[in-house]
């Protein structure tokens, strides 16, 4: 049990897939002007990479592993989490506008989130087990989402604020984010009984 | 009676500075030599002017009429003749001129015929009417048209009428001075306001450093055997506003989204109530106010003025001292300079505070905010003022409505108590006109949209028109022709008379059709989904066109100057 | 979803779009493939390359002559060596004569977690080498375990194991020298030493004690 | 135009002001600390500040802004000496520069400078140095190091080797590597007792440094510089914390008292959770605020790899401020128990 | 090999015709970005963003195939609410800011040609064939697309002024930068 | 393709439409892999092979692709290619490959390879697409060389570290005394950050001064353009 909230903790907190294992930047950076779409974003991404791990292990110890065809991962990972992602998209739009309104949108810019790929081969690098996948994906995706929110909320302030020319916009923002993968540095050491 | 009192959060303490303007009573200002009367001056409409230059006005006449029912009458302050209806140098803080009718006295001081009335054997609404023709508004600063206040909501039953004698505002002394001098024309005006509104309790707030403003409003009271409450309420900026007087007497806080009718409380100022009284019992419009006059003056005292009054006049009946540099209309909290020694005392004008570099020194430069909370803390509203700051100083005015800036009373609190020494309620007044500012212009978007989708439509509509006419003709045409050379092979003889009538029937209908077509030229199009200003524009546009008709087409050239001569001096004297 | 709701098109571009589908799959995964297998040989060898690197770095030149990758003992998860998974060791033979073991071991308490470590011991029992190969402690602080991170670079403090035998040397031998010990290090940073030196120390012992299985011929 | 705008009156107060008494606030914590270490201290002081002021007067002029008007407010200087007091006394001079550089240049100044940065610069100077350079920061001297001020100053100033005999011996330092040598032996008893730096009120120790700043605290919330709220909430997030694992097992947690009279927390909790512009504003806000900074702090310096979680776990809490803040919004005048 | 291109193919079967099949069962039609860009335009249709109207360059902006810093009626106030509705960089507006203004025609000059109602997408021209023209004043959004077309070169643009009620408090002059 | 033409994708590819600085996109690679010059040239030739390759393959087949699986078949295309040069890289410079990680495998995700594909190749001819592509990388190749140089050099006061891996036989430089304590934080994520925060700044200031030199000369042509 303490195993699987190490699991938890160390993938939301301790390396948290943004700030610390540096995957999933572009959304970040792209997608946190404003606190209200960093959440639908977190959601969507959040919905993604959980069924992109899970698929993942399906397709890794079901269709390639037997067969000895590892090499395929890449290729077979990304084209169906792509496929999933678009179909996902589109059943929402025609069933639930208003949840294509809050997710949605979001969704097409998943496929390049380097994150949805690195997490399952983090994965396999890990040798994680089905249920330790899913929770370290969901844990990638909910610290994903944790820091995105949080990043748009200092964005939204510093938007504000007296910033030199030159730093507007995305340099200050980058620095920003510097800063605070600087402050998660804080839990590092945190994981170490896992 | 013991009254409980409730708090309102935040408020600040500010040095008072009432004594120096309330050691003589209330003087009547003399007549000065122009008056400069401003037809807007109270919340609402912009009143309509009656009288033109020349006409000669007798005191107490209407010169401007209420425009619409949240509007307010304005009068001739004295008698003597109108020499100009034109644009005057307003007491606003913009310094912007406004529509003015400017009467030379003519020292006769001479009434027009004035009705006593009792309130108490006419119809509630007629009183409402002639409170609003007699100019009856607000005279605690927000000149709102009295009357509009005067009717109870339909669902919540009145429970308090709130009379506010607070004057919470440091310097100022004009309530004080109006209660200690002419208590019981106040009570009995409170009386018209109760019987208006049939409260369950009349609650009359005066700050306790007015002692003697609370021992003459308790003895007229008592005199008149009426059961208000004069409470004394804990002296604190800004404890004269209406929702915190109305928050410390009853406990009841409306907030900015209700009127307070709709929590049983209404509130008025006693000023107001004592001008209520001499409208219907004297039939005295409202043509005066009292103003303090004070500052770096040799002679801070309060005034009786003629509203019209320039402020020079006023300010030279306290002797400035020669270092005055400016001129602050309203409290040093919530007051603005006035733009100019020509502008007018208006309703709204409650005090006159001549101002010294070393009495309000400039202000220290502004530093940005360091988030300290002092001003949340000292927010009588208990907003969060630097939010709305940050939000405003970044034009991000979206953010500034998420926290609340339109529940600002612009007090003044928050800048008084900024160690960065910013001017919070510049900002927010920035705010809040830049939003009310976009929101007019996103109206017209709108508006101009539906307009633009409606002439699309419009050509769309006419563009198949006419292209199913082409069509049709040359339908016809090419039957012609097909019909043409048969009927010449076979029957030429015998058809071509109906084909030629059918022709000659299709060449005049096709005439009609085209003066059809003209004469709805001739009538102006668009018209619709306009307002009756809009139209009533369109109708003074039209007339100026009747000379223009049709017929007179060839004349059209000779004739033109001389309209537009004619049309240029109407233009003109407008 | 019921199929009379389905209007022809749609299964018709299910048709198509999976037959395109199907047909750039074929293509590239067929590429893939191709190049798959023409490096594989290539990829193989470097793999082995890279071990032999790191064996070569703890085993003396010269000092085996038999393929290392070929004659290994499998050993199941050992505490003394830190381990919870088989590793596995290499045997290093010199004219046939079993001369020396390559195994895996791991300090599971260095200063930010495990530290993992590949220890070479001879036929008598002495170390000839050890190296960090896995590790997270803090770098510019106790990451100077590693060579290339250690500023001493004539003599690199992981070099100080060389020739130590457990059996003989003194336990004041196995201690950092702020523990009265023999092994320098860094002011600040014993944390990470004294994991080090305790692991390999196990690890020694523990392969005296199992001389006989682990040497044992194939 | 003039615009100098209502209101026309205003109170006497200025942020120079405000800075100055928190300035005043920590004296009793430095006179305390100078003589448990030396006057070396002043000079770590004198050296941020130096530091700091250049920096902000560089920053100042490169952005074209009024450099009196801003080198005089005093806020730059309470960031030095939050920079100079949260360092090992003993560090060598550049460590404090690279800090104080860092502190205002980037963490203050490029977000458009006072009253506008979302982290604590004098904790961004912290948390830099302890990342870059881990030895350094860790190394502090016992309490009774056997040497004088020109030993000290050798040091600071890089003219003599640091010695091994000053490395590692804050009591929190101490005892956490002693408990994670990891052979069981260790207790919180067995290492407190030989730790002659803790005095328990006693001997010289740490802990008077904590309880100087706790006055300095106290003087500055009296003064109404800083409400109760984020010290309160600090406090009492690692105090519960701290007492619940001790209760549970006191051979290897070490008691509440401890924790909160050594390392940073006293410093935190009066002086770093309490900075208006980086910290949270709302009531409810600075309560969790200092709950959740405390707690961090406790987490990081017991279970994690730093020696002190303070620094980071203000940062860490910076980052949340705006979403704390947002959604601990206290209703307004007249929504009272209304959303 | 052979089993690498069947297990892929296999997968792109199924997946390939999920999406056929998805792409026409779940179409929808438009787009309803379009309408919250055209929400924040400012409904002059004027032309200057280089789109016939306001309507097509809101469709252009959320195909994402216009940048959004091209209307010069919204100001720069316009572009930062696009930049905060899609989520992209504030950009300077690529042409100067015009305070608003609006047409007036020379009643004595306009010979009535009606070119200018023509050119009016908003309505804002009234008048007949051979009549005076004249504008209202409050519809009129200061487009300046009926200035070409005049014939005789009657209609001109008048900034609208300030007065009492239009009237705005100004933005505090940040003193800061002035003391230096 | 007309010089013009190729001076236009070079100049956006390096500059204009820089993906780092500009686009910010690819950022995962640009900061991931930076911690030193080598690197991040490395990848970026990686990416560089992919993005040519990828540009020119879909330039060439995007009539074939039906509008609804673009998508997916331009992933397809990419992984394909991505896997080939992780093969080779894995085959060729294993050192180097082991350093790298996943991040050779991310190629496929990297925003940019297939927002280039999506926005360009799929509007434009083969060759032009090729050379987008490539220029796209170049662009790609500095930012990641000049940051991951500035990285290095900061954190440990060297150069081309790990340059031994591709080739064997050099050395890395030590540009700064041995006794440079090294600001560790460059060479960790918050370093990263904040570095290519202050490129950013730096890109920033070159454009305006440029802009401002421009609009200092601008009057000229502005005269002659209010003459009619
Ligand atoms: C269009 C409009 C309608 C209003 N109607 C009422 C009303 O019916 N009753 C009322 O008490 N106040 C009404 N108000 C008035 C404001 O709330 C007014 O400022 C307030 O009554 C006076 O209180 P104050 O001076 O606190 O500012 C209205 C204001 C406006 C602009
Ligand atoms: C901050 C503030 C302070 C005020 N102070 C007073 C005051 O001291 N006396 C007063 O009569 N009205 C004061 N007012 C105006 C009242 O809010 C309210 O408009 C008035 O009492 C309503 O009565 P009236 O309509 O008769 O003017 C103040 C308003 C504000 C916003
Ligand atoms: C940020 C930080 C990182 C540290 N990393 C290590 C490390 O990797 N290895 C280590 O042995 N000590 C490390 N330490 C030092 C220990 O905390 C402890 O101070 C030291 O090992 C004990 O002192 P000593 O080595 O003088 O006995 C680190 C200290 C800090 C503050
Ligand atoms: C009560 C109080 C606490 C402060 N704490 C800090 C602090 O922890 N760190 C710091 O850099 N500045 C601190 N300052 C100074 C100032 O607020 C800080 O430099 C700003 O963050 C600069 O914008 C403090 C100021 C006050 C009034
Ligand atoms: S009082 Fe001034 S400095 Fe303090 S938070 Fe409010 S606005 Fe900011
Ligand atoms: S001016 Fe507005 S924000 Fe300031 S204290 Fe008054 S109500 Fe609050
Ligand atoms: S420039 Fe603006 S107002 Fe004019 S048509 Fe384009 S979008 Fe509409
Ligand atoms: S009148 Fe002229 S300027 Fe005004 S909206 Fe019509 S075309 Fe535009
Ligand atoms: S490169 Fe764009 S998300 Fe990783």
């Amino acid at each position: 049990m303490t195993h699987y909230l190490f699991i938890i903790v160390g993938a939301v907190l301790v390396n948290n897939v943004v700030l610390v294992k540096i995957l999933g930047l572009c959304p970040f950076m792209g997608v946190s002007k404003k606190v209200e779409t960093a959440f639908g974003m977190g959601a969507a991404t959040t919905f993604v990479l959980t069924v992109a791990t899970g698929a993942s292990y399906v397709i890794d110890h079901y269709l390639l592993m037997p067969f000895g065809l590892e090499y395929l991962r890449t290729l077979s990972f990304i084209v169906t989490i792509a496929a999933i992602v678009q179909l996902t998209e589109m059943v929402i739009q025609k069933s639930s506008p208003v949840l294509h309104q809050v997710l949605g949108i979001y969704l097409p810019l998943i496929t390049t989130n380097c994150a949805v790929l690195g997490v399952p081969l983090l994965n396999i690098a890990y040798k994680y087990n089905f249920v330790e996948s899913l929770l370290f994906g969901a844990g990638s995706a909910v610290g994903f989402s944790l820091v995105l929110v949080l990043f748009a909320g200092i964005r939204e302030r510093v938007e504000g604020a007296d910033v030199p020319v030159h730093f507007r916009g995305v340099a200050i923002a980058m620095v920003t984010a510097g800063l605070m993968s600087l402050a998660f540095m804080g839990f590092t050491g945190l994981d170490k009984y896992q | 009676m013991l009254q409980q009192l409730f708090k309102f959060k935040g408020g600040v303490k500010p040095d008072t500075n009432k004594t120096p303007s309330v050691q003589l009573p209330i003087g009547i200002a003399p007549l000065p030599a122009l008056l400069i009367v401003p037809l807007h001056q109270s919340i609402g409409g912009m009143p309509n002017p009656l009288v033109e230059a020349g006409q000669r006005v007798l005191k107490g006449q209407r010169i401007g009429g209420p425009d619409k029912w949240v509007s307010s009458a304005v009068h001739a302050p004295t008698s003597g003749t109108v020499l100009a209806v034109e644009e005057r140098i307003a007491a606003h803080p913009s310094g912007l001129p406004t529509l003015s009718v400017v009467i030379e006295p003519d020292g006769r001081d001479e009434w027009i015929e004035r009705t006593p009335l009792d309130h108490t054997a006419l119809e509630p609404e007629r009183v409402r009417e002639i409170l609003r023709d007699s100019g009856v508004v607000g005279l605690g600063g927000a000149v709102f048209p009295s009357h509009a206040k005067l009717a109870p909501a339909k669902s919540v039953p009145m429970e308090d009428l709130v009379i506010n004698g607070a004057e919470c505002e440091p310097y100022m002394t004009c309530d004080d001075m109006l209660m200690r001098e002419r208590p019981e024309e106040i009570v009995r005006g409170i009386g018209i306001f109760r019987d208006l509104l049939q409260p369950q309790r009349v609650l009359i707030g005066i700050e306790d450093n007015k002692p003697e403003a609370v021992a003459a409003m308790q003895a007229a009271v008592h005199r008149l055997g009426e059961s208000y409450a004069v409470v004394a309420v804990p002296t604190r900026y800004p404890a004269g506003g209406a929702k915190q007087l109305i928050r410390v007497l009853t406990g009841k806080e409306v907030p900015a989204s209700k009127r307070s009718p709709e929590m049983g409380v209404q509130c008025f100022n006693v000023a107001t109530a004592y001008t209520a009284w001499r409208a219907i019992a004297h039939g005295e419009p409202v043509l005066s106010r009292i103003v303090t006059l004070t500052g770096n003056v040799e002679q801070p005292r309060n005034w009786e003025v003629l509203l019209g009054t320039p402020l020079k006049d006023l300010v030279a009946l306290g002797q400035p001292r020669p270092d005055t540099n400016r001129y602050l209309m309203g409290g040093p909290m919530m007051g603005f300079e006035m733009p100019s020694l020509e502008a007018p005392i208006v309703k709204a004008s409650n005090c006159i505070i001549a101002g010294s570099p070393a009495l309000f020194p400039p202000a220290p430069p502004e530093m940005p905010c360091i988030r300290c909370g002092a001003c949340a803390e000292a927010c009588p509203h208990e907003l969060q003022p630097f939010e709305m700051y940050w939000f405003s100083r970044a034009k991000n005015f979206g953010k500034t409505q998420e926290y609340n800036i339109f529940d600002c009373i612009e007090c003044g609190c928050c800048s008084y108590v900024c160690p960065s020494r910013i001017p919070l309620v510049q900002y927010f007044r920035f705010a809040k006109s830049e939003i009310w500012s976009r929101e007019r212009d996103k109206n017209m978007a709108d508006a101009a949209k539906a307009r633009f989708e409606l002439r699309n439509e419009r050509d769309e509509r006419e563009k198949a028109e006419k292209a199913a006419r082409l069509a049709k003709a040359a339908a016809a045409k090419a039957a012609e022709k097909k019909a043409a050379p048969e009927a010449g092979k076979e029957t030429a003889a015998a058809d071509s008379p109906v084909d030629a009538e059918a022709a000659k029937k299709a060449a005049i209908a096709a005439a009609m059709e085209r003066a059809r077509v003209q004469r709805e030229g001739a009538q102006p199009k668009n018209t619709d989904g306009l307002t009756v200003a809009q139209r009533k524009e369109i109708a003074e546009i039209e007339a100026r066109r009747v000379p223009l008709q049709p017929e007179q087409q060839t004349a059209f050239d000779a004739e033109n100057a001389e309209n537009a001569e004619a049309q240029s001096s109407r233009r003109e004297k407008q | 979803m019921t199929h009379t709701a389905t209007p022809p098109t749609a299964t018709k571009m299910a048709l198509r779009t999976a037959v395109i589908l199907f047909l750039f799959v074929v293509i590239f995964t067929g590429l893939l493939s191709g190049a798959y297998l023409w490096t594989l040989p290539t990829i193989e060898a470097a793999a082995a390359g890279e071990k032999m690197k790191l064996i070569n770095e703890v085993l003396p030149p010269g000092s085996y002559d038999n393929d290392l990758l070929k004659d290994t003992v499998s050993i199941a998860p050992t505490v003394a060596l830190g381990q919870d998974e088989a590793s596995t060791a290499y045997r290093a033979r010199k004219n046939g004569k079993a001369s020396a073991l390559v195994l895996e071991a791991v300090a599971p308490d260095g200063y930010a977690g495990k530290i993992r470590l590949l220890i070479a011991l001879g036929a008598d029992g002495a170390l000839l080498g050890v190296r960090v190969t896995q590790h997270k402690e803090t770098p510019g602080l106790g990451d100077y375990i590693e060579p290339r991170k250690d500023k001493n670079k004539d003599r690199p403090w992981i070099t100080q194991f060389d020739g130590l035998t457990p059996a003989t040397a003194e336990e004041r031998a196995w201690k950092v020298k702020k523990d009265g010990g023999n092994f320098d290090s860094v002011a600040g940073a014993t944390v990470t030493p004294r994991a080090v030196i305790k692991a390999v120390r196990k690890a020694a012992l523990y392969v005296a004690e199992n001389r006989a299985q682990l040497f044992a011929p194939q | 135009m003039n615009f100098n705008t209502p209101p026309y009156l205003t109170q006497n107060v200025s942020v120079q002001h405000v800075m100055l008494q928190v300035l005043a606030a920590l004296l009793p914590g430095i006179a305390v600390y100078v003589w448990l270490i030396g006057p070396v201290v002043v000079v770590q002081i004198a050296i941020t500040t130096a530091a700091s002021l250049l920096a902000e007067a560089f920053m100042l002029r490169l952005l074209n802004k009024p450099l009196g008007l801003f080198l005089g407010d005093g806020s730059a200087i309470v960031t030095a000496w939050l920079i100079a007091l949260a360092f090992p006394p003993l560090a060598p001079w550049w460590l404090l520069v690279v800090g104080a550089l860092f502190a205002i240049i980037v963490a203050k100044h490029l977000y458009g400078g006072l009253g506008q940065n979302p982290f604590n610069p004098a904790m961004i100077a912290f948390a830099v140095c302890i990342v870059s350079f881990p030895a350094l920061m860790s190394q502090w001297p016992p309490v009774d190091l056997p040497s004088g001020v020109l030993d000290h100053l050798a040091l600071v100033f890089g003219y003599s080797p640091r010695i091994d005999a000053m490395s590692g011996a804050t009591p929190l330092d101490t005892l956490k590597t002693a408990l994670k040598l990891g052979d069981g032996s260790a207790s919180v008893a067995s290492v407190m007792a030989d730790a002659h730096t803790y005095g328990y009120f006693a001997g010289k120790g740490w802990e008077w440094v904590g309880a100087a700043y706790l006055l300095g605290g106290l003087w500055l919330w009296q003064r109404r510089i800083i409400s109760w709220h984020a010290p309160a909430g600090f406090v009492g997030g690692m105090a519960l914390l701290a007492g619940g694992l001790w209760l549970w097992n006191p051979g290897q947690f070490a008691n509440p008292v401890f924790h909160l009279f050594s390392g940073g927390s006293m410093l935190g909790a009066w002086f770093i959770v309490t900075d208006p512009v980086s910290g949270c504003t709302t009531v409810k806000g600075k309560l969790i605020f200092g709950l959740a900074a405390g707690a961090l702090a406790y987490v990081i310096r017991v279970f994690g790899g730093y020696p002190d979680g303070v620094a980071f776990a203000v940062l860490l809490l910076n980052i949340c401020v705006p979403l704390i803040d947002l959604y601990t919004q206290p209703p307004i005048f007249g929504m009272k128990g209304k959303p | 090999m052979l089993s690498a291109i069947l297990i892929m193919a296999l997968g792109a079967v199924v997946l390939g015709a999920a999406l056929g099949y998805a792409s026409i069962k779940f179409k929808v039609e438009g787009n309803p970005l379009v309408e919250k860009v055209e929400a924040i335009l400012p409904q002059t249709q004027c032309g200057q963003c280089g789109y016939p109207g306001c309507k097509p360059y809101a469709e252009a902006i959320a195909e994402g195939e216009a940048e959004i810093n091209l209307c010069p009626p919204g100001g720069q106030e316009g572009v930062r609410k696009l930049a905060d509705l899609l989520g992209r960089e504030v950009k300077p507006l690529n042409a100067e800011e015009k305070p608003k203004q609006i047409a007036i025609i020379d009643e004595q000059t306009c010979i009535g040609c009606t070119l200018c109602i023509q050119a009016c997408p908003v309505d804002a021209i009234v008048g007949a064939a051979k009549q005076m023209h004249t504008i209202v004043e409050a519809l009129c959004t200061g487009c300046e697309l009926c200035i070409k077309p005049c014939p005789v070169e009657c209609i001109r643009m008048e900034v609208i002024e300030e007065n009492i009620d239009n009237w705005k408090w100004k933005y505090p002059v940040v003193e800061i930068k002035r003391v230096a | 393709m007309t010089r013009d033409e190729f001076r236009q994708i070079a100049a956006n590819g390096i500059w204009k439409q820089n993906t780092s600085i500009v686009q910010i996109l690819g950022l995962c690679p640009l900061l991931a892999v930076t911690t030193n010059l080598v690197n991040g040239a490395m990848l970026s030739l990686a990416t560089i092979i992919v993005m040519a390759i990828s540009g020119l393959a879909i330039a060439s087949l995007r009539n074939l692709i039906p509008h609804e699986i673009r998508i997916p078949v331009f992933i397809l295309v990419v992984a394909a290619l991505v896997t080939v040069v992780d093969l080779l890289f894995n085959a060729n410079l294993h050192e180097l490959y082991l350093v790298l990680g996943i991040f050779i495998p991310l190629i496929v995700t990297n925003c940019i390879v297939l927002a280039r594909v999506e926005a360009y190749a799929n509007k434009n001819p083969p060759l032009h697409s090729m050379f987008d592509g490539i220029f796209m990388g170049v662009g790609m190749l500095w930012t990641l060389s000049l940051l991951g140089g500035l990285r290095e050099l900061i954190g440990g006061g060297t150069l081309f570290s790990g340059i031994d891996m591709v080739f064997p036989g050099l050395h890395p430089l030590q540009l700064f005394p041995s006794d440079y304590p090294g600001l560790l934080l460059a060479m960790l994520p918050p370093g990263a950050f904040i570095l290519l925060g202050c490129l950013i700044a730096w890109k920033n200031w070159i454009e305006s001064r440029a802009a401002a030199r421009q609009h200092r000369r601008a009057p000229e042509p502005m005269a002659a353009g209010g003459l009619h």
